[in-house]
């Protein structure tokens, strides 16, 4: 069951990410982005990181890719077009990256036919007390850093998007 | 058929490989940005991985962590984006390299 | 479940895998109809419930009795409606949207417990589940209103993914005292937490105020959530024509059509189990009503509600509507969690 | 002597030759101005004898004459309580100085009159044509423009150019940035134009207006009518006056009780009659049961497009019942055509008072429920308070009038100010607003339900009895009995009704306080059985020219539900 949640997922996943480079349009990558996030989803499942799992969703299919493609809408027109009128790109990373990926996978695959599985997770292992016990525990200082990094972004990107209105009427 | 860290390391790399290709080859800086964000999933990936193999939640905590940084990042990144759009009226990296020149 | 999971092992000699496999199907196909039949259903409700708040009958012919078939009618009329695809719409996304819409609201439908030990995916995040899935639904709408390359979807969409990422905040912080409360993200944890009649639910007042104000916050945000009046941003009839979903008809419609009940009635289910008790009947010495009926007595007097408020109330402004959220909901939400939280340690209420 | 024709004196006084002639028929004051002195004539009169308001300007072809056409300006001083007409004479293709910098309301009217007639304005900001499609070619209401002859327009008008766009642009990044900011804030492509109507669940009809959006701010607006235009009159010069009022029905389908009154008022006042009491006691009954019937339409219409769905059916059931009785009338609902020019076409029915009165209970009741459920709504109130307002001054220059108008603050009314059809023998308020809002709109209509309500009621009490028709021979038709049995009755109905009433040689304008506004037809004979020239004066037609001035700056929904309050009916837009 896990195995098998592993390897369709982890193939989906691949799968997303190759379509989204693959993909002239900027919405359609980002369609095969949040396909790829939602796999990813099922290979932390079967990792045994429920919540991972279902944070990957909420956060990324859920939020971070919302708000891509509504800039991608909010850009509308030239965006699209941009990579239309040339396609002929700098082609010695194009040959020479995906190559190499598939030499990373089948690497990986073949030692991974001969190293033992990944042990059985504990009872509770990343259940939400677990992670909440760490968290504001042995990673408090952490925590508090990233929910400053997260307010900083947060008034980083306001300051950026706003625009002053003074527009005749107000 | 079992999965073994080798197997989610050679995944993760993979995909890492993928969005780097991606960051590369893509010209369109939303793509680019998307690729940048794939690359960072395949780092979580390696978390949960060796959380597992370890069996230590820390790397779950490490992984909500990089959601938090990949959420900053993209929001970021975005509104710069917007920005930049807004001013240049493209987002296409060969266009945007005044300061090569 | 037990049960069955037992039947298909027992007596069918299916393993443990196969078996869950089977259990799994079997609840997928129980839910869509059953979700499928819920839809029907309230679309007559929300005519009926139109029709009394505004004086008249609403549909009374279609089936002889308070024309209980008119839904029925209307989805075999939407049926054999042309489906029409714009020229101009990019096909593939705009065939695909209405599906992730359905879908979203379908996967958060697997994870209600309807009574005890009957539920589709029992899993301890449930809680956590629907709220992730159901985001899903943003990109559907988001989809629908970019493929149909109409400026009214455009503004639906763009409306409905702001509305929908914003109310999805104070909806989640509101459930977030119950989970304190039942120390517990599987939501059949949080109904057995409420057992033994209505003072023991989570709404109480008199257990814990902000958990009664939390209800409210959930109720507000979940009408929001489900884009009905006076929230109904992407849609709005009398502004953006018929907002993300102008460009569909026949099937495709449907499917959006019936999502949004599906959601409807989803979100009040969540609100009968996190607030108002599941499956518990009110008083003791009424154990022999069914805990399903329970619950479903409770979901559909709050599917009332929602559209007691629909038919009540003026539609808000886009920009209020963000401002309520952010203004208002958010703030008034956390404070819920911080006061329902000191409240409980005062109290010794937490587990 | 009125305070009109003192007005008149003082004009001659001031202007001396500039005043060709003056004439003063049927308590009409009109003065013929030099061509090149009109706006100094227009001019004196709004800014020193008060006339804030220019209600029309009609338009009169005579091709025999040298100067063939006729330019009307009604001026109306609400303060003084005083009416002129400025008239001018104009050849062909000789331009008229536009008067559009004095009234706003003149670049809608001058529009008009250039589209129907080619005379043209020197000086009008954007001189278009507007009730006929801009591919028309020829001038409709020309005499010498064949009654018959269609043409074929398709293709559509686009509203914003390129330029426009870029323009808008160009404005609002001047706005935002500052005129020397080193990039442009807002860009061309950032700004999105769409279509609200013709065919939009909001427009109640089909008329258009193209916004330019910058998200949901909308920047600048232009507004196209004429979708439903069929040259009603036209159609008037080539019937005679009787058979015009079926077509006025078709004007506010809404209120067609009140076009077919003020119709005939109009035409029994270029006659110099006077209906029997009782035909003004049944008028006035009439005409208050459609304002409260328009004014039901516009406010549940409006709520609608608020998304206050319930409040339609609170008020709209009472509308139908009184439809019924008025169908019961005079065999339809909304096409009445009740009126005759000297009377009625029947008397009411004896159980007419009754069911009235029952309904008017019953509009009280729908009246308190739907007040209740709006009037403190906090989510109404955030909707409507200080969306689409107009300041008094602005509205009076773009012509508002009726509700609109009292909705600023002011309370103005033709049935108090220039009582017709006995209203002044009914006590009543008018009801005003202060801001000059979409709530104020709303609540001037409800308000204005409940004042129209009692004058039914009173009426009703007050009914004197007596016929419904003038004893007149040359106006009214002859019983049927007279038709039947006596000679001289069958020709007296052959000839009203085969060459029509012979209105005497003239001109007059007749008005009235419509639902909507002044409602008003200037009436010229050449004293044949057909009107010379019909001349109506829509009120929504100065007030949707201002629906652009009210949203830009708003947002989506504002703009719907400002449209909403307008009550702008395209049939009486378009004609």
């Amino acid at each position: 069951m896990e195995a098998f949640l592993f390897f369709t997922c982890g193939a989906l996943m691949l799968l997303g990410g190759v379509m989204m480079v693959l993909q002239r349009s900027a919405v359609v990558a980002a369609l095969w982005l949040v396909f790829a996030f939602i796999a990813a989803a099922g290979v932390f499942a079967a990792l045994s990181a429920p919540f991972v799992a279902i944070m990957q969703v909420l956060v990324y299919a859920g939020a971070i890719m919302v708000l891509f493609l509504f800039v991608i809408m909010m850009l509308h027109g030239p965006v699209l077009d941009g990579e239309r009128k040339r396609l002929p790109l700098p082609m010695w990373p194009a040959v020479a990256i995906p190559p190499l990926a598939v030499l990373v996978l089948v690497g990986g695959w073949l030692s991974g036919r001969k190293a033992e599985a990944l042990p059985a997770a504990p009872e509770g292992f990343g259940a939400p007390a677990q992670i909440a016990n760490l968290l504001l525990g042995r990673y408090l200082l952490a925590f508090e850093l990233i929910s400053i990094v997260l307010l900083v972004a947060l008034i980083g990107a306001l300051t950026l998007g706003l625009r002053e209105r003074k527009l005749p009427w107000s | 058929m079992v999965v073994s860290l080798n197997l989610c390391l050679g995944l993760a790399a993979a995909i890492f490989v993928v969005g780097m290709t991606g960051f590369v080859v893509r010209r369109n800086t939303l793509v680019m940005l998307m690729c940048i964000e794939l690359m960072l999933s395949s780092v979580n990936l390696v978390f949960a991985a060796f959380s597992r193999q370890l069996g230590d939640a820390s790397g779950h905590v490490f992984v909500l962590m990089n959601f938090a940084v990949a959420a900053a990042e993209a929001a970021i990144g975005l509104a710069m984006l917007v920005e930049i759009y807004r001013r240049r009226r493209t987002v296409d990296v060969d266009e945007l390299k005044s300061l090569m020149e | 479940m037990k049960l069955m999971y037992d039947f298909f092992t027992g007596q069918l000699g299916l393993g443990a895998a196969g078996a869950n496999i089977t259990v799994a199907a079997v609840m997928a196909v129980i839910m869509f109809t059953v979700m499928a039949l819920c839809a029907i259903i309230l679309t007559w409700m929300e005519r009926k419930v139109a029709g009394f708040m505004q004086s008249r009958y609403g549909p009374m012919y279609t089936g002889r009795f308070h024309g209980w078939a008119q839904a029925v009618a209307d989805m075999l009329k939407i049926l054999g409606k042309e489906d029409i695809i714009p020229a101009e719409a990019d096909k593939g996304l705009f065939k695909f949207a209405p599906i992730l819409v359905l879908l979203g609201s379908l996967l958060a439908w697997a994870a209600i417990p309807w009574a005890p030990d009957f539920v589709a995916a029992d899993f301890d995040l449930g809680l956590f589940y629907i709220f992730a899935v159901s985001s899903l639904v943003v990109i559907g709408i988001l989809m629908a209103g970019w493929a149909s390359n109409n400026k009214w979807s455009l503004y639906g969409a763009a409306r409905g993914a702001a509305q929908m990422i914003s109310y999805e905040i104070p909806l989640a912080l509101a459930v977030v005292p119950v989970v304190m409360r039942a120390g517990s993200l599987n939501p059949q944890d949080i109904v057995i937490a409420q057992q033994g009649g209505i003072w023991h639910w989570n709404i109480n007042p008199i257990t814990n105020p902000f958990l009664f104000i939390a209800f409210f916050m959930y109720f507000i945000a979940s009408i929001a959530e489900t884009n009905r009046g006076p929230f109904d941003m992407p849609e709005t009839e009398s502004e953006l024509v018929a907002g993300y979903h102008t460009e569909y008809t026949g099937m495709r419609f449907a499917f959006f059509f019936l999502a949004e009940y599906a959601n409807l009635f989803l979100v009040s289910m969540i609100a009968a189990l996190v607030f108002l008790g599941g499956w518990w009947a009110p008083f003791p010495g009424m154990g022999w009503i069914p805990p399903a009926l329970n619950f479903i007595i409770k979901g559909v007097l709050l599917v009332f509600l929602n559209m007691w408020v629909r038919w009540t109330l003026p539609r808000v402004r886009v920009d209020q509507l963000m401002h309520l959220c952010w203004k208002v909901m958010i703030p008034v939400s956390l404070l819920c969690v911080v006061g329902a939280g000191v409240w409980m340690m005062a109290w010794g209420q937490l587990k | 002597m009125s305070m009109s024709q003192k007005l008149v004196d003082r004009l001659r006084g001031e202007f001396g030759d500039a005043i060709l002639a003056a004439t003063s028929y049927r308590g009409d004051e009109t003065v013929t101005v030099s061509r090149d002195r009109l706006l100094d004539v227009l001019g004196h009169l709004r800014d020193i004898e008060g006339c804030e308001q220019l209600s029309d300007i009609v338009g009169v072809d005579y091709p025999k004459r040298g100067e063939r056409f006729e330019v009307n300006y009604l001026l109306r001083s609400l303060s003084n309580n005083h009416r002129l007409r400025v008239k001018v004479d104009v050849a062909e293709d000789q331009p008229v100085p536009t008067a559009s910098r004095l009234w706003r309301s003149a670049d809608w009217h001058e529009r008009e009159v250039y589209d129907l007639f080619g005379v043209p304005f020197a000086g009008h900001p954007d001189l278009r044509r507007i009730l006929c499609h801009h591919e028309f070619e020829g001038h409709a209401l020309r005499k010498d423009y064949p009654i018959e002859q269609g043409q074929e327009c398709s293709r559509p008008e686009h509203l914003f150019a390129d330029e426009d766009i870029v323009r808008a642009a160009r404005r609002a990044s001047v706005m935002a940035a500052g005129p020397d900011a080193l990039h442009d804030e807002v860009h061309p492509s950032d700004l999105l134009t769409v279509n609200i109507g013709p065919s939009h669940p909001a427009t109640h009809g089909a008329l258009r207006a193209e916004i330019l959006l910058d998200g949901e701010t909308i920047l600048e607006a232009r507004t196209e009518i004429g979708y439903i235009h069929r040259c009603f009159e036209k159609e008037a010069e080539d019937h005679t006056w009787a058979q015009v009022m079926p077509y006025t029905d078709r004007l506010n389908y809404c209120s067609a009780m009140l076009n077919n009154s003020i119709y005939a008022a109009a035409v029994e006042k270029l006659l110099g009659v006077e209906v029997t009491p009782r035909c003004q006691g049944i008028r006035v009954i009439v005409s208050e049961l459609a304002r409260i019937i328009d004014h039901l339409v516009c406010v549940c219409a409006n709520l609608v497009d608020i998304g206050a769905l319930t409040n339609y059916w609170y008020l709209y059931n009472i509308r139908e019942s009184i439809y019924e009785s008025l169908e019961k009338l005079c065999g339809s609902r909304l096409t009445t055509n009740y009126a005759r020019i000297g009377g009625l076409s029947h008397d009411l029915y004896p159980e007419f008072g009754a069911e009235i009165r029952i309904k008017l209970d019953e509009l009280m009741a729908g009246h308190t429920d739907v007040m209740k459920l709006i009037a403190r709504n906090r989510i109404f109130l955030d909707r409507t308070v200080g969306v689409g307002a107009i300041s008094r001054a602005d509205a009076l220059s773009f012509g508002f009038t009726g509700p609109c108008l009292r909705a600023t603050g002011l309370d103005y009314d033709l049935r108090k100010a220039a009582p017709y059809s006995g209203y002044e023998q009914y006590s009543f308020e008018i009801p005003t607003g202060t801001n000059g809002d979409t709530y104020d709109r709303i609540m001037v209509r409800m308000a204005e339900m409940v004042q129209s309500r009692s004058i039914v009621l009173q009426a009703l009490d007050k009914l004197p009895a007596g016929p419904v028709n003038l004893d007149d021979r040359a106006i009214t038709l002859p019983p049927k009995r007279n038709v039947y049995q006596s000679i001289e009755g069958v020709m007296n109905q052959f000839k009203l009704v085969y060459e029509g009433i012979q209105v005497p040689a003239g001109e007059a304008y007749g008005f009235g306080e419509g639902a909507n506004g002044e409602l008003g037809f200037f009436c010229v004979s050449d004293g044949s059985g057909h009107p010379y020239r019909l001349k109506v004066r829509p009120p929504c037609f100065p007030i949707f020219s201002a629906y652009t001035h009210l949203i830009e700056g708003a947002m989506i929904p504002d703009a719907i539900a400002t449209l909403g309050s307008l009550n702008i009916i395209a049939g009486e837009l378009d004609r």
